[in-house]
């Protein structure tokens, strides 16, 4: 992206600030959850859209941004709250990254899911048997539109990292390793350093998202920190969307975010049957985001 | 005038006793062969008989079992790729491997980023330019590298290895499946980095290639060192058609 | 002693389920490559099949295995060769099918979920069929569970048997194993696919009738059978039978000995646990070749 | 690109905005019905116990109010018009649902969602937008402290020191009676509805002298049950408890039917209420004991069990159910007696007011219901509630549990 085109993204995203002033009540909570699935899946896009690895780990790096809430939340500054858990955020994804670097294409989903479910668990006995105790309420005090204006916040501070690293050596790095990982390392770059810097980056945002949204839902449980449809939903967007370019994702969390809201509104029994239906339809009919990109691209490539 | 480069110098790349086994397998059993700054030297030998996997060795795609490589004094051994690239070894790949998303320049500024002498930017696309027109693919820096024919794309990935600044350049059958112009601008290309200095070991099957322009062979059959010598004496020796008469795609 | 024996034998049966209901899926990913996310719902559409025809017509789940199996062979059959065909014509690579399939079973997944609320709503389900207890080594253990084990076997064995000693059997391996070679040596990619996606729904409707002998469900809980299955193959190795069954195994001992021994809060971390330290060791699964 | 976005972005935001303009269900409705919204878990892994204890009493309520012509408002009559979402058992789609019925559809009353979960997240905005809560499928002990925080919610399943004390009061009295001695063995589900009640029985269970040699959690989806009976099992306990969800507590009791581990008494937790529970087992039901229960005998009860067969297809569960309609015909009290969508009066009504229901006459008290069934056992067949023995209408437990037959 330009250095104009960001300066007007970002603008647009300075406009929508002013959303909460015009609305409190449906459009903020519905913006709320677009802008959260935005930032996700960009964040998400940013590693796996150049590593091509697909992650199911969203959901871990949320929840533990989210249960840093729940534990600090009424004994820290808000600030130094959102710190905290950044910074668990990124050590876990550094030692993540680092364990599965030997792992390639559906071992590394599969992975990164049950690392979800791992935490999830471990989370669960230490709440039961250090804790002793299950489900935390928070209770911060904090506004619905002051959430959204993190989220957004967050979401233009992703843009402009994603901006800045396409035009960086570790961006061009990851774009070169998405292209061939042998040819990457013959010209010199620490795959594995690139990688797990990225998925860090990546992971950082989630953690932040997850702590942003936790004081939301007054209470927490693992069950609802580390839901693994987190992980699949924000997939879903991101590789719906596509994950090519910075903007990519976001093609697909919103038609996805409005798309679910306005069956649920409408066909509340039928919903599971017509977004199955919907989502097959997009599949085959408007072949988009990352898969008909690239189909498209190489089908013009002599063979 | 190899034999003079052997005795004056220290060898840029010193193999010994090299072993590289998959399962029960032996690709590369107890290789061992220098190779002197400046010189081109041909590893030989019919198919299969491992002369890839020794330069996946020395490149660092694989690391052996046993042995050592030695880079200019130094215990290289078992160091990842991206260690040996920074240290001076370039490579070429046996089934050529292109960058298709990217353009050719941003293919030659891929080895040009991360490199012995790094360079980005302004800097890297200009040099990357020249690096282009070096090749014989000058001005056409922004097509992209998807739409190149078979020996465009030889072309483009020599350009990145170069723009490694290579101490030692591996050529993995480089001159394969070119027709006949592309064949012999290819040798001629070769010829031209021998004379600006660059130190090359190729593995090659086009014989008249090595004919024009190693200065001493390297042959390898069933993993093991069979022969060594000048072009010339090393394609008459016994032990070699024998081993190259046996596999009939010689 | 007697105690520590009936742990294993409890954590056997447990493992055969996990193995029995993995297998459809490595037949349909190792072979047919696709990554079938609607792979539970199809457990759990067997499982409310069972429970209909038991329920409503009084046909016992062994006699109904003899009915869901072929439809199911039929349908998955149907469903490769509309649905998925198109995606894999028009993939260009293995990356790009394997984001197509993850798109259009995700999408198949809700229609099948959503077909199942409307025919038998939210509510749990549950019957009972075969709940004798038997004792084996000092384990009691139901002679539901246990002839679900039995079936496990068989149908392993006879897929091992299919799949070692036929000529179709050995094409089907050769796709697992190099789909790029595979057109070569005159393999028809399609219709071995095709097979292997019929073959693997068959399974998966063969393990959601038994297990529904023994296990409450509802329409909501595909994904738990989804997520397990796919545990349980990438642990034992995409596309090998044994490593499918060696995993389930592990992972029902482990569940057991732990539940046993140490503590049961512990039983699904130590599960995943040991899935991931295997895949840290052995990258591919247990009998997993690395790809190179 | 850019333009890619704005064009598919604007096009399907237009659409939307079209396709999710008020959802007004029945036209023909007189425009002064009551419109009245839930949002409530149809998919994911509340769709279960939604099914069972929420969305039947609903659809009865909706249909016996509407049968007299609706809810009296002063001297007229106004039917119920429904709104219903399905929040997919997610918090956040909850939220947004509640947003959507409070602001786009802009519905006179809502009915809560099933689970303490749900109910917590929807808690803000409830109370923001003044809408009475009644979170008649919530255990929590926070039950008191939510009710002064919020007081538009009212909490009807009460707190789980009211369980533990009520199954400790039985325990404490079968003891006294010489019929159980002091062994227990307990387990419990790792979510926030077993670790509550667990947490509370255990100073309970202490206090009263009881000695608990087997006590574990398990993680919600535990498959096979058979490791931890057979430790329970062989702590050869007087009582067996388990704060269980609906597959466990099937599975619980399917495995030790099928090991033949029968204490003298055998309790389970969610599930045992179902219906379903007394399907699957039979006679083997009888004598085992669980959350919940009520009393079957009572007319009103009975009518209500009638009334839910013919519509439903099925029996109700004895615990969650009969308390979900109750707390309906409390609403529906109060708002005629106030007769008019007065809310901030209803809530008032809520709060104070004694109401006439299918379990009696109810009174909330810092709204929070108290003195409910707490401990049920299946006997000849109906699940009766046997805990607290001083409430009225409570039968005499029946101990020891009877042997497991074999079917």
């Amino acid at each position: 992206m330009s250095n104009t085109a960001l300066a007007i993204v970002l603008a647009g995203l300075a406009a929508m600030a002013a959303l909460p002033f015009l609305d409190t009540g449906f459009w903020l909570a519905l913006a709320i959850s677009i802008a959260q699935y935005a930032v996700l899946a960009t964040a998400w896009a940013m590693f796996s859209g150049p590593t091509r690895y697909v992650s199911l780990a969203t959901a871990a790096f949320f929840g533990i941004g989210a249960y840093t809430v729940a534990v600090l939340g009424e004994v820290l500054p808000w600030p130094v709250v959102l710190l905290v858990a950044g910074v668990i955020g990124a050590v876990l994804s550094l030692l993540v990254g680092f364990a599965t670097l030997r792992l390639s294409g559906v071992y590394f989903v599969v992975f990164t899911f049950g690392l979800a479910e791992l935490i999830r668990q471990l989370v669960t006995w230490f709440e039961v048997n250090v804790t002793r105790s299950m489900g935390r309420y928070v209770f911060v005090e904090i506004t619905q539109a002051q959430i959204y204006w993190q989220l957004l916040a967050l979401f233009g501070a992703l843009l402009a990292l994603g901006t800045w690293l396409a035009r960086s050596r570790l961006g061009f790095a990851l774009h070169v390793i998405g292209e061939d990982e042998t040819v990457a390392r013959h010209v010199g770059i620490d795959t594995a350093r690139a990688k797990v810097a990225l998925f860090a980056l990546s992971s950082v945002f989630m953690a932040l998202v997850g702590a942003v949204m936790a004081p939301r839902w007054t209470y927490l449980d693992p069950a609802i920190a580390f839901n693994p449809s987190i992980s699949f939903t924000v997939l879903i967007m991101a590789l719906l969307g596509g994950t090519r370019s910075l903007l990519g994702p976001l093609l697909g969390v919103v038609p996805l975010a409005l798309l679910f809201e306005v069956l649920t509104a409408r066909f509340p029994n039928h919903f599971s049957i017509l977004v199955g239906i919907v989502f097959l339809l997009v599949v085959y009919a408007v072949p988009q985001g990352v898969s008909g990109l690239l189909a498209r691209l190489r089908r013009g490539a002599p063979a | 005038m190899s034999a003079a480069l052997q005795s004056q110098t220290a060898p840029l790349l010193r193999v010994e006793g090299l072993r590289r086994a998959f399962g029960g397998l032996v690709a590369v059993d107890g290789l061992s062969f220098t190779v002197h700054p400046g010189e081109i030297v041909g590893l030989l030998g019919p198919n299969g008989s491992g002369k890839t996997t020794a330069l996946n060795l020395i490149s660092g795609a694989l690391a052996p079992d046993a042995g050592r490589v030695v880079l200019d004094g130094r215990d290289v051994t078992g160091l990842p790729a991206h260690r040996l690239t920074r240290l001076g070894i370039a490579r070429t790949f046996q089934l050529v491997r292109v960058l298709p998303g990217l353009s050719l320049n941003e293919n030659v500024v891929a080895g040009l980023a991360f490199g012995r002498e790094p360079a980005w930017g302004a800097e890297a696309r200009s040099r990357a330019a020249t690096l282009l027109t070096r090749v014989g693919l000058g001005g056409r820096d922004n097509q992209p590298a998807s739409i190149l024919t078979y020996g465009d794309q030889k072309r483009l990935e020599l350009a990145r290895a170069l723009a490694l600044s290579p101490r030692l350049l591996l050529l993995d059958e480089w001159l394969a499946g070119l027709n006949l112009t592309e064949l012999r601008g290819g040798i001629d290309l070769i010829a031209s980095l021998r004379d600006e200095g660059c130190t090359v070991l190729m593995v090659e099957h086009v014989m008249d290639a090595i004919r024009a322009l190693a200065n001493r062979c390297v042959v390898m059959n069933a993993g093991q060192h069979i022969a060594e010598g000048p072009p010339a004496e090393v394609l008459a020796d016994h032990a070699v058609i024998q081993a190259y008469l046996g596999d009939d795609d010689a | 002693m007697e105690a520590a024996a009936a742990t294993l034998v409890t954590g056997l049966v447990l493992g055969g389920m996990y193995a029995l209901v993995a297998i459809g899926l490595t037949l349909q990913y190792g072979v047919a490559r696709i990554m079938n996310l609607a792979y539970g719902e199809f457990v759990v559409a067997a499982a409310f099949a069972a429970l209909w025809l038991f329920t409503s017509l009084g046909v016992s789940p062994l006699i109904g295995l003899a009915l869901v199996m072929p439809l199911a062979f039929l349908a998955n059959w149907a469903i490769y060769r509309i649905f998925l065909t198109p995606l894999v014509r028009r993939a260009p690579n293995a990356g790009a099918l394997e984001t197509d399939s993850i798109l259009a079973t995700f999408g198949l997944l809700f229609v099948v979920q959503g077909v199942m609320l409307a025919l038998f709503g939210g509510a749990y389900q549950s019957y009972s069929y075969l709940s004798i207890p038997v004792e084996i080594f000092g384990a009691t253990i139901t002679a539901n569970r246990l002839v679900a084990l039995g079936f496990a076997a068989v149908i392993g064995g006879g897929l091992w048997f299919l799949l070692t000693h036929t000529r179709t059997g050995t094409a089907v391996r050769a796709v697992a194993v190099n789909p790029a070679a595979a057109p070569l040596v005159g393999i028809d990619m399609a219709r071995t696919a095709a097979l292997a996606f019929a073959a693997g729904g068959a399974v998966v409707a063969s393990g959601g009738v038994l297990v529904s002998t023994f296990l409450t469900f509802n329409a909501a809980m595909g994904v738990v059978f989804t997520m397990k299955a796919l545990v349980v193959v990438i642990m034992g190795g995409v596309g090998n039978l044994m490593g499918c069954l060696v995993a389930g195994l592990l992972l029902g001992l482990t569940e057991t000995l732990v539940a046993s021994f140490v503590d049961p809060g512990l039983t699904l971390a130590a599960t995943y646990g040991l899935f991931l330290t295997i895949l840290i060791a052995r990258p591919a699964g247990l009998f997993g070749v690395a790809a190179r | 690109m850019k333009k890619d976005i704005t064009r598919r972005g604007l096009g399907l935001g237009a659409s939307a905005l079209v396709l999710a303009a008020p959802a007004v269900r029945a036209q023909t409705a007189a425009p002064t019905a009551v419109k009245i919204g839930y949002a409530v878990s149809k998919t994911g892994p509340n769709a279960g116990g939604t099914a069972v204890s929420i969305t039947p009493n609903y659809q009865l309520w909706v249909r016996n109010v509407n049968a007299t012509g609706g809810l009296r408002l002063g001297d007229r009559r106004a039917p119920i018009e429904v709104v219903e979402y399905d929040d997919r058992s997610s918090s956040e789609d909850a939220v947004r649902a509640i947003e959507r019925l409070v602001n786009q559809d802009k519905v006179d009353l809502i009915l809560a969602p099933w689970g303490t979960a749900l109910n917590l997240a929807i808690g803000p905005v409830m109370n923001r937008a003044g809408y009475p809560q009644i979170a008649v499928n919530a255990v929590t002990d926070r039950a008191p402290d939510l009710g002064r925080r919020w007081p538009n919610s009212f909490w009807f399943l009460g707190t789980s020191a009211e369980y533990a004390a009520g199954l400790v009061e039985l325990l404490s009295k079968q003891r006294e009676a010489g019929l159980i001695g002091n062994n227990i063995a307990m387990v419990s589900v790792a979510d926030g509805f077993g670790i509550d009640l667990v947490n509370a029985a255990r100073p309970a269970l202490q206090r009263a002298g009881f000695r608990a040699s087997y006590d574990r959690t398990y993680p919600v989806g535990t498959q096979d049950m058979a490791p931890i009976l057979a430790e329970a099992a062989r702590s050869n306990p007087d009582a067996f408890i388990a704060f269980s969800y609906p597959p466990d507590t099937l599975a619980i009791t399917e495995q030790a039917r099928v090991s033949g581990f029968n204490p003298k008494m055998f309790y389970v937790g969610v599930g045992t209420a179902f219906p379903l529970f007394k399907e699957r087992f039979g006679a083997n039901a009888e004598g085992v004991m669980g959350i919940g229960g009520w009393q079957a005998d009572s007319p009103r009860v009975q009518e209500y069990m009638r009334q839910h067969k013919e519509l439903v297809g099925r029996e109700p569960d004895r615990w969650g159910s009969s308390v979900c309609y109750a707390s309906l015909e409390m609403l529906q009290q109060a708002i005629e007696r106030v007769g008019r969508i007065d809310r901030p009066a209803i809530i008032r009504e809520l709060q104070t007011g004694t109401f006439d229901t299918i379990l009696g006459p109810m009174k909330l008290e810092g709204n929070v219901r108290r003195e409910q069934w707490v401990v049920g056992q299946w006997q000849n067949g109906e699940f009766m509630a046997v805990a607290p023995a001083a409430k009225a209408g409570a039968r005499p437990p029946v101990l020891p549990k009877p042997a497991w037959r074999s079917t």
